[in-house]
């Protein structure tokens, strides 16, 4: 099954890149369907069976693995990257309508974004740290291409940066992981199973400190920089603002939650390891300073797409700080916080393309009465803007609570208190920026019929209706479902069973 | 049994709350029907939660109902006890009419998208009934969030005009930044396992130290404090409530700000418990400044809405009072006059409720006649509107405290509170602080019978001052209609304010241990017959006298036909007050004479005065323009060289090296 | 309950009648204080029978407001007559400080809401400067009345009888004097015989009534005065509670009399100040009270 | 022996810091590239069983980073004609300096302090880590796209080197995914670099400062 689920996306996208820009729609809208069913129908296995599931390929030890923690990835990925592939057909209609990307480019596009997607599910899924580390090293590189795919000077700039400081991070990552192979192999002895989670978390509590501490800093700054922790954010808004708008969902719903994963895993591999404190004190170190450092980005921003990725610099710094907080509330708010983010954003990233599109500017002074021009599409805009402002009845503002209430327990009135204000403050923000553009009249230029409902909308409503299910109502089933996770966390990687 | 009759009543009324938000959605949008359809289930809604409420307010112990957990660790509970039942009724005894009178009302606003606001309406009044009636900190933080964020869309309905979405953004902002506050104080008081009810939370706060429930007060104030308006935190207030249509603003300083009043007491009385005296003190102190403040700037606006609003301002205050002196109390362990000041401080709150929800919705019936709310422009609208009229002048005569009506009815209470606070002798601080906070609510008291003379004086009395004015008609009958339950019971509370008081007695007594208080001692209504009496004794008397003749002419002016440029303006009338507290308001005046030929006759005076919000000038705009300037100077580092980036990335890898051992 | 209603119409009687002739005593010893003969000492009783005969003129701008103003005037004051028991001690039950204060508010309110109906600029001066002043007014004397009240531990006008009688009591006399000239419209606070435009504060209120109407409000304002000189003696002043009906009414006559004179000794001895100045002679009065107030717990 | 190769790939990797000329930059390169394959050749066959794993190993990288890549960027080298370092952003001099700091930090810091308690196979693995700190302040200290290009191979040279030092050698095919992967990485971005020359002209990424706040 799991196979499958790497396979189709790539069987897709190689088909994607050969073919007319007519059948690479059709092709992509197959294809990422199918993957979108199969990664849901996977993602459920493990809570229904209540094990891990396992592939052994090779008979000592095993490449793919889904457990807890990476079936709630599989499932954002499923989700929000099928949402992202679909509506890229529209978006990439409008483009080749405004003569933007030629027609024979199309094929590649939605060729390179099926590859995207492959890759993260496998970095996701991979039981394996030197397969994961690949996987990341190919998001990395793939994405890279699709950010500079406009081809012109920023998108150049954009990608270039991506590239450079993402692989030099990587590399300090690659460091890491040799450290945490050399701790592993003292204990497990032969090669292979020492670099497989399964094994390391068998014996977690065996490996050697010292090393392991070495080991999480390296991994820390790698996997960091792809996630885009604060001084090592550099990178995001760039590549963000640059890359199409299915691209930047994709990268700031997805692609950063990947990384986040990988920290995570780390993480609770160090905690048994070292011991409690060292790891989560520095998670909640970066997670506050990158709340923070986003901030002022966001209050004083001239192009929405920017705005958008430092909210995104400072949801990650959320959920780093909810992962190192720990506890059941911490880890609940984290996964919550996490599933969350990466729906809002990648609507509010798909949404405020098509603003951008329409208004042919990113400047967020140039898009005008967006409420009355496009009445649907900046409704929905400002529905997830509030949500990710972390306004109920949107799911962050419970997540954020639960975090929050973690950080009064843990570090003090001050962590919590200090992380709230951001908070608020940065909804201060985007509620000035939102209340700038859609209440106010609309450009002369624009043609005077309003927008209708498109099936392109229901699309971007699917999200949301989950995002609001998960602030308001969240069935007891899912409700099962994210203790299981927190639990399986909180054995510290063990299979909860 | 009972408490299910109860659950499936509670199910009935959010019911239909929510066909009221959808169904508009249904017709043709600024159809009849949408009208229909929006305002009037609401309305029923609102009888339904007028009789829980008052079902809750007189039942012995506590019903609900609950929906199950919702969220991790969160059960989503309506439970009704004595103080949720008195918050209920209030609410929804105001939107029942505000509903009502929402459906003529409305009508002015066509060109809108009415089935939006009927949507944000019934949802804002849905979750204002949830706020005051959940038992679960969550729960509370969502739905009051909610009713921030409805309330907003509200008030940003008119966004095509400038000052509207300015009112709105700072209005949200304010508020927001006021639930960070009151989050704070949940968390606190919250153990780490996910204990958000009620019950766990005033269990923990047992086993708190003094600075912690210190702190949890403080910014339990803070937090409601910016929803109620108290006066650091008042900006938002005055902008917001004229932005809105008037119906909302009626609802928003009705009863919406009246929910923070309600957090207060449930988190500070029902969960904290008593605390030092300083608390009370500190309530006591924001109550005055409030008031007197509130009311200095309400007397000095020529906008009714805002002075309205600015006239919240300064009740919230006088409520806070009440309040105050029953932390005092309580904090003194004197539970029977803390019971009574509390009450007192309900009453307040629930007339308060009653006159200016009625004085909101005559505006809006003058908005509705002559689409203006500029004092300076009205005038005469007793004639053209005389029932209008006279529902207004009740409401001042009550807002004023004028004995008959609720209004001097609760401030009486309040009064008596401190004197009782400065007779019993605790100490000679407090009784000295007794008698000058008694000092502070008369001196707001005439202040508010000016700002209320002036503001029932120059818009209905006299000559119409323009067109507007001149033009105008009697509003449609459901819109009086729906005013005029308001007035007789500013009228009923303030002949027999005992029923009022025992009641709310009650509710103190859930809250206040040991509490229990057989009566108090109202003024006494004897008086009011007297009054009463003695009014109409002496008109049937100058009846019966029979009038000698009567000759109506112009008034006397000096020789010239009066016209109504000679009449007293509003700006006018304020004059003596601004000169008195220039102090506070710093008015700003500019004279200029023009003489055209002749430096003696026919030269003309351009002359203009404002007054500044000093809280505005020195506290809110600095604080503004440092964030951002620090904000633009943070962006350097987001330089655009790569070659600095990788640098990032390569110190802050060194320094974990050098941190980690 | 008859028994209350009948000293209700008693005191009712009482001050109706008595209030023109201590008008008129003022009147008359003012004048002879600035060697003048002046009106009789009936003079005010002719005047207010001459005005309820006469015609009324009003203005066509005006509402029923106007027509319903003067009896509310007549009627508050009365009622916070009749709040002062003026014999038998026995409590009527409606006497209260706060509801007293409240009554003249109310009266003060109609009247300013009265002068500005008329649409002529006078009127509207009147009523805003009358509600600047009681602002200035009312809380010297609320503070007065509650240092009184806060020693009785009651409101109630019957439990603080003579509560002003002992050392801290005479610096409240002197604050709560200063409130009289101020509430009943005196000289140095307003000029009760001017009819200058500019000057009138009370009178410019009056403007436009004529007539019947005038006459009730003139009559209003000579009870009004009466019945705060009487609060006075009745805090700091009071006889003995059970002596017999005719000896208290003299008695309260020869008081009430009494601060008729030192009323109309002051004003003769001071001048009009300007508006502006009252805060200071307001501020005044406060200190006195407060000094009241100080001394009872303080020392 | 092995210290020798160790010692030459330090040395290489230091000078490569110290000149301006690119060509010269790729030799150096190169000559490390050398250095690390006869180490993984030697630790393959001087022991009595040959360890094939280290030998292939030593294979890929001679074919990849010494006979590829070196290819590949000569190519690039002379399509956008650039054959020296137009502008630095460290000085040579305190590039060199830092490079002598950095290391002492591998030497003196990290391995002696950090990594105290565990046998490491002599200076092999202060080396890598030097190896790989002295990479990335190549890159920082040059601004051409090629240079930085050349810094990110260096330190995966020293990641190769570490892995070999620390735990010879990695399973093998999470090997070939990294040598894949690196040969991928460097082709994009010489790709990469070539549209940045026809699109700016240059290569110099001082240029590249647009997307700034």
């Amino acid at each position: 099954m799991l196979y499958l689920l790497l396979a189709l996306p790539i069987i897709s996208g190689l088909l994607c890149c050969f073919t007319k820009a007519r059948n690479a729609e059709l092709i992509n809208i197959l294809g990422s369907l199918l993957t979108g069913i199969t990664a849901i129908y996977c993602c459920l296995t493990p809570f229904m069976t209540g094990t891990a599931q396992k592939l052994n390929s090779h008979k000592i030890y095993k490449i793919l693995i889904l457990d807890e923690l990476s079936a709630i990835l599989v499932f954002i990925i499923g989700v929000v990257g099928t949402t992202c592939c679909l509506y890229g057909v529209t978006y990439l209609r409008q483009e080749r309508s405004h003569g933007e990307i030629a027609e024979k480019r199309v094929g590649l596009f939605f060729g390179l974004l099926h590859f995207f997607v492959a890759t993260m599910y496998l970095a996701v899924l991979a039981d394996n740290l030197g397969v994961m580390w690949v996987a990341i090293e190919g998001t990395t590189i793939v994405s890279a291409l699709l950010v500079a795919f406009y081809g012109n000077k920023s998108a150049l700039e954009a990608a270039w940066k991506y590239l450079i400081i993402c692989t030099v991070g990587i590399a300090f990552a690659m460091l890491g992981i040799i450290l945490t192979f050399y701790a592993a192999r003292g204990v497990l002895g032969s090669d292979e199973i020492s670099l497989s989670w399964q094994q390391l978390y068998l014996v977690a509590d065996q490996l050697d400190p010292s090393l392991m501490k070495l080991a999480f800093i390296f991994i820390l700054v790698g996997y960091g920089t792809k996630a885009g922790l604060f001084p090592l954010h550099t990178w995001l808004p760039d590549a963000h603002s640059q890359a199409p708008s299915p691209v930047s969902a994709l990268l700031s719903g997805v692609l950063l939650n990947c990384a986040i994963y990988a920290i995570i895993r780390f993480h609770l591999l160090t905690t048994m390891a070292v011991g409690e404190g060292f790891s989560g004190q520095l998670l909640i170190i970066f997670g506050l300073m990158s709340m923070v450092a986003a901030l002022p980005f966001i209050l004083v921003q001239k192009d929405i797409k920017r705005l958008l990725a430092y909210s995104s610099v400072e949801h990650v710094g959320i959920i780093i700080l909810g992962v190192g907080l720990g506890g059941t509330l911490g880890y609940t708010g984290a996964i919550l916080h996490l599933i969350n983010h990466a729906l809002g954003k990648s609507v509010l990233f798909l949404s405020a393309g098509t603003l951008a599109q329409r208004y042919k500017s990113k400047l967020i002074p140039k898009i005008h009465g967006i409420g009355q021009w496009l009445p649907v599409t900046s409704a929905i805009f400002m529905a997830s803007l509030l949500a990710i402002g972390g306004l109920p009845p949107f799911g962050l503002f419970f997540s954020e609570l639960t975090i929050a209430s973690q950080g009064f327990q843990v570090k003090g009135a001050l962590v919590g208190f200090v992380f709230l204000m951001v908070i608020a403050v940065v909804f201060a923000g985007l509620i000035y920026f939102g209340g700038k553009m859609y209440f106010s009249d609309p450009v002369t230029t624009c043609p005077s019929k309003r927008e209708g409902f498109s099936v392109s909308h229901v699309l971007l409503l699917l999200p949301l209706g989950l995002l609001l299910l998960q602030g308001i109502y969240m069935p007891h089933a899912i409700q099962q479902l994210i203790n299981q996770v927190v639990k399986f966390m909180l054995l510290g990687g063990m299979p909860s069973v | 049994m009972f408490a299910s009759i109860q659950g499936n009543i509670i199910f009935i009324m959010i019911a239909i709350y929510l066909i009221g938000a959808v169904m508009p959605f249904l017709f043709k949008v600024n159809s009849k029907m949408s009208f229909i359809t929006g305002c009037i289930p609401g309305s029923i809604a609102g009888v339904i939660g007028l009789v829980l409420g008052l079902a809750g307010l007189f039942s012995t112990d506590p019903f609900g109902v609950s929906f199950g957990h919702v969220l991790p660790g969160v059960e989503l509970m309506i439970q009704i006890d004595r103080l949720s039942g008195f918050f209920l009724s209030t609410i929804c005894l105001v939107t029942f009419l505000v509903s009502l009178y929402s459906w003529e009302y409305m009508k002015i606003y066509r060109q809108e998208n009415i089935a939006w606001w009927s949507f944000y309406y019934n949802i804002f009044v849905l979750s204002m009934v949830f706020v005051v009636t959940v038992n679960n900190a969550i729960a509370f933080l969502i739905f009051w969030e909610l009713m921030t964020l409805t309330s907003y869309l509200l008030v940003t309905f008119e966004y095509r005009s400038q000052n509207v979405r300015k009112a709105g953004f700072v209005y949200i902002v304010m508020t927001h930044l006021g639930t960070v506050f009151i989050i704070g104080a949940f968390l606190i008081m919250s153990n780490g396992f996910g204990g958000w009810g009620y019950e766990v939370l005033a269990r923990n706060s047992i086993s708190l130290t003094a600075t912690e429930k210190s702190w949890v007060f403080l910014l339990a104030l803070i937090g409601f404090g910016t929803k109620a308006g108290i006066v650091p935190l008042n900006v938002w207030l005055p902008l917001a409530h004229p932005a809105a249509p008037s119906n909302v603003s009626a609802v928003m300083s009705g009863v919406m700000i009246k929910t923070a009043i309600y957090g207060m007491i449930r988190l500070i009385i029902d969960i904290l418990g008593p605390g030092p005296t300083w608390w009370g003190g500190l309530v006591l102190t924001l109550g005055i400044i409030s008031a007197v403040i509130g009311v200095i700037y309400a007397l000095m606006e020529q906008d009714l809405k805002r002075l309205l609003a600015f006239s919240s301002v300064e009740n919230i205050g006088i409520i806070l009072m009440g309040i105050g002196t029953s932390l005092v109390f309580y904090s003194l362990s004197m539970p029977v006059p803390a019971a009574i000041a509390l009450a007192a401080g309900l009453f307040h709150l629930f007339n308060h409720a009653i006159f200016k929800s009625l004085l909101f919705l005559a505006t809006g019936a003058i908005y509705y006649a002559t689409h203006t709310r500029n004092m300076e422009e009205l005038g005469g609208l007793i004639k053209k509107m005389p029932q209008t009229a006279l529902l207004f002048l009740i409401g001042a005569i009550s807002i004023s405290a004028m004995p008959l009506f609720n209004g001097f009815a609760s401030e009486y209470q309040i009064y008596q509170s401190l004197v009782t606070i400065s007779s019993l002798r605790v100490s000679g601080f407090w009784s000295i602080a007794g008698i000058l906070a008694a000092v502070a609510l008369a001196l707001t008291g005439t202040l508010v019978a000016a700002c209320f003379v002036k503001a029932f004086g120059i818009s209905f009395l006299a000559l119409p001052r323009t067109q507007k004015s001149a033009a105008a008609r009697e509003v449609p009958l459901s819109m009086r209609f729906s005013m005029a339950p308001l007035a007789a019971l500013c009228l009923g509370l303030g002949i027999f304010p005992q029923v009022a008081m025992n009641s709310l007695l009650g509710v103190v007594g859930q809250l206040v241990p040991g509490s229990r208080v057989s009566g108090v001692t109202t003024y006494n209504f004897n008086l009011a017959l007297l009054l009463l009496a003695t009014i109409l004794v002496l008109l049937a008397l100058s009846r019966l006298l029979g009038t000698p003749r009567v000759r109506k002419t112009a008034t006397w002016g000096c020789g010239i036909e009066t016209d109504a440029a000679m009449e007293y303006s509003a700006a006018s009338f304020s004059q003596p007050f601004r000169r008195l507290y220039r102090g506070l308001l710093q008015p700003q005046r500019k004279v200029e004479t023009k003489s055209s030929l002749l430096p003696y006759f026919g030269y003309q005076i351009y002359f203009e005065e404002h007054v500044k919000s000093v809280l505005k000038e020195f506290l809110y705009r600095p604080l503004r323009s440092l964030t951002i300037s620090m904000s633009k100077k943070w962006r350097c580092i987001q330089s655009g060289n790569i070659n600095f980036y990788l640098g990032y990335v390569f110190i802050t890898l060194i320094v974990l090296l050098v941190w980690v051992r | 309950m008859t028994g209350k209603l009948l000293i209700i119409l008693g005191q009712f009687s009482f001050l109706l009648l008595v209030a023109p002739l201590i008008n008129g005593i003022i009147k008359k010893s003012k004048a002879l204080l600035q060697c003048r003969r002046g009106p009789s000492l009936l003079q005010p009783y002719f005047d207010i029978i001459k005005f309820l005969r006469r015609e009324s003129v009003v203005s066509v701008h005006t509402s029923w407001l106007t027509q319903l103003t003067p009896i509310i005037c007549l009627a508050s004051y009365l009622v916070a007559g009749s709040m002062i028991p003026l014999w038998q001690h026995e409590n009527l039950g409606i006497g209260d400080m706060i509801a007293l204060t409240y009554l003249f508010a109310m009266a003060r309110f109609f009247l300013a809401l009265a002068a500005l109906e008329p649409a002529s600029a006078f009127g509207g001066m009147g009523s805003s400067r009358e509600m600047m002043i009681s602002s200035l007014v009312e809380p010297v004397m609320v503070v007065g009345l509650f240092s009184l009240a806060a020693t009785a531990g009651t409101t109630d006008i019957n439990g603080i009888m003579g509560a002003g009688q002992n050392p801290a009591g005479l610096l409240t006399f002197i604050g709560l004097l200063i409130v009289v000239l101020a509430e009943t419209g005196r000289i140095p606070v307003d000029n009760p015989d001017t009819h200058l435009e500019l000057t009138m504060v009370h009178e410019g209120m009056l403007l436009e009534y004529a007539g019947r109407q005038v006459g009730l409000l003139h009559l209003a304002a000579m009870i009004k005065q009466v019945v705060l000189l009487i609060l006075l003696i009745h805090l700091f002043w009071p006889q003995n509670p059970n002596a017999p009906v005719y000896v208290a009414l003299v008695l309260i006559f020869a008081k009430v009399s009494f601060l008729g004179l030192v009323l109309a000794m002051i004003e003769s001895a001071l001048a009009k100040m300007r508006l502006f100045k009252l805060p200071e002679l307001m501020a005044g009065g406060m200190a006195f009270c407060l000094l009241a107030v100080l001394s009872t717990y303080l020392i | 022996m092995v210290d020798l190769f160790a010692l030459i790939f330090l040395v290489a990797s230091l000078f490569m810091l110290a000149g301006r000329s690119i060509t010269n930059t790729i030799t150096l390169l190169t000559v490390q590239a050398l250095a690390l394959c006869l180490i993984a050749f030697y630790l393959g066959l001087s022991t009595q069983e040959t360890n094939w794993h280290m030998v292939i190993v030593g294979g890929l990288t001679l074919v990849v980073k010494v006979i590829i890549l070196p290819w590949v960027f000569y190519k690039l080298v002379y399509k956008v004609n650039l054959h020296r370092e137009v502008s630095l952003s460290v000085g040579l001099v305190s590039s060199i300096l830092i490079g002598l700091l950095l290391i002492g930090l591998a030497y003196g810091y990290i391995v002696p302090v950090l990594l105290k308690d565990i046998p490491v196979g002599g200076h092999l693995i202060s080396a890598a880590l030097a190896g790989i700190l002295l990479g990335c302040f190549f890159m920082i200290s040059r601004r051409s796209a090629l240079s930085q290009l050349i810094g990110v191979v260096a330190m995966e040279n020293g990641l190769f080197l570490c892995g070999v030092a620390v735990t010879g050698g990695m399973p093998l095919i999470i090997e070939l995914g990294i040598f894949f992967d690196i040969l991928v990485g460097a082709l994009v971005m010489a790709l990469m670099t070539y549209q940045i020359n026809d699109t700016f002209e240059t290569i110099d990424t001082k240029f590249l400062n647009k997307l700034k706040g």
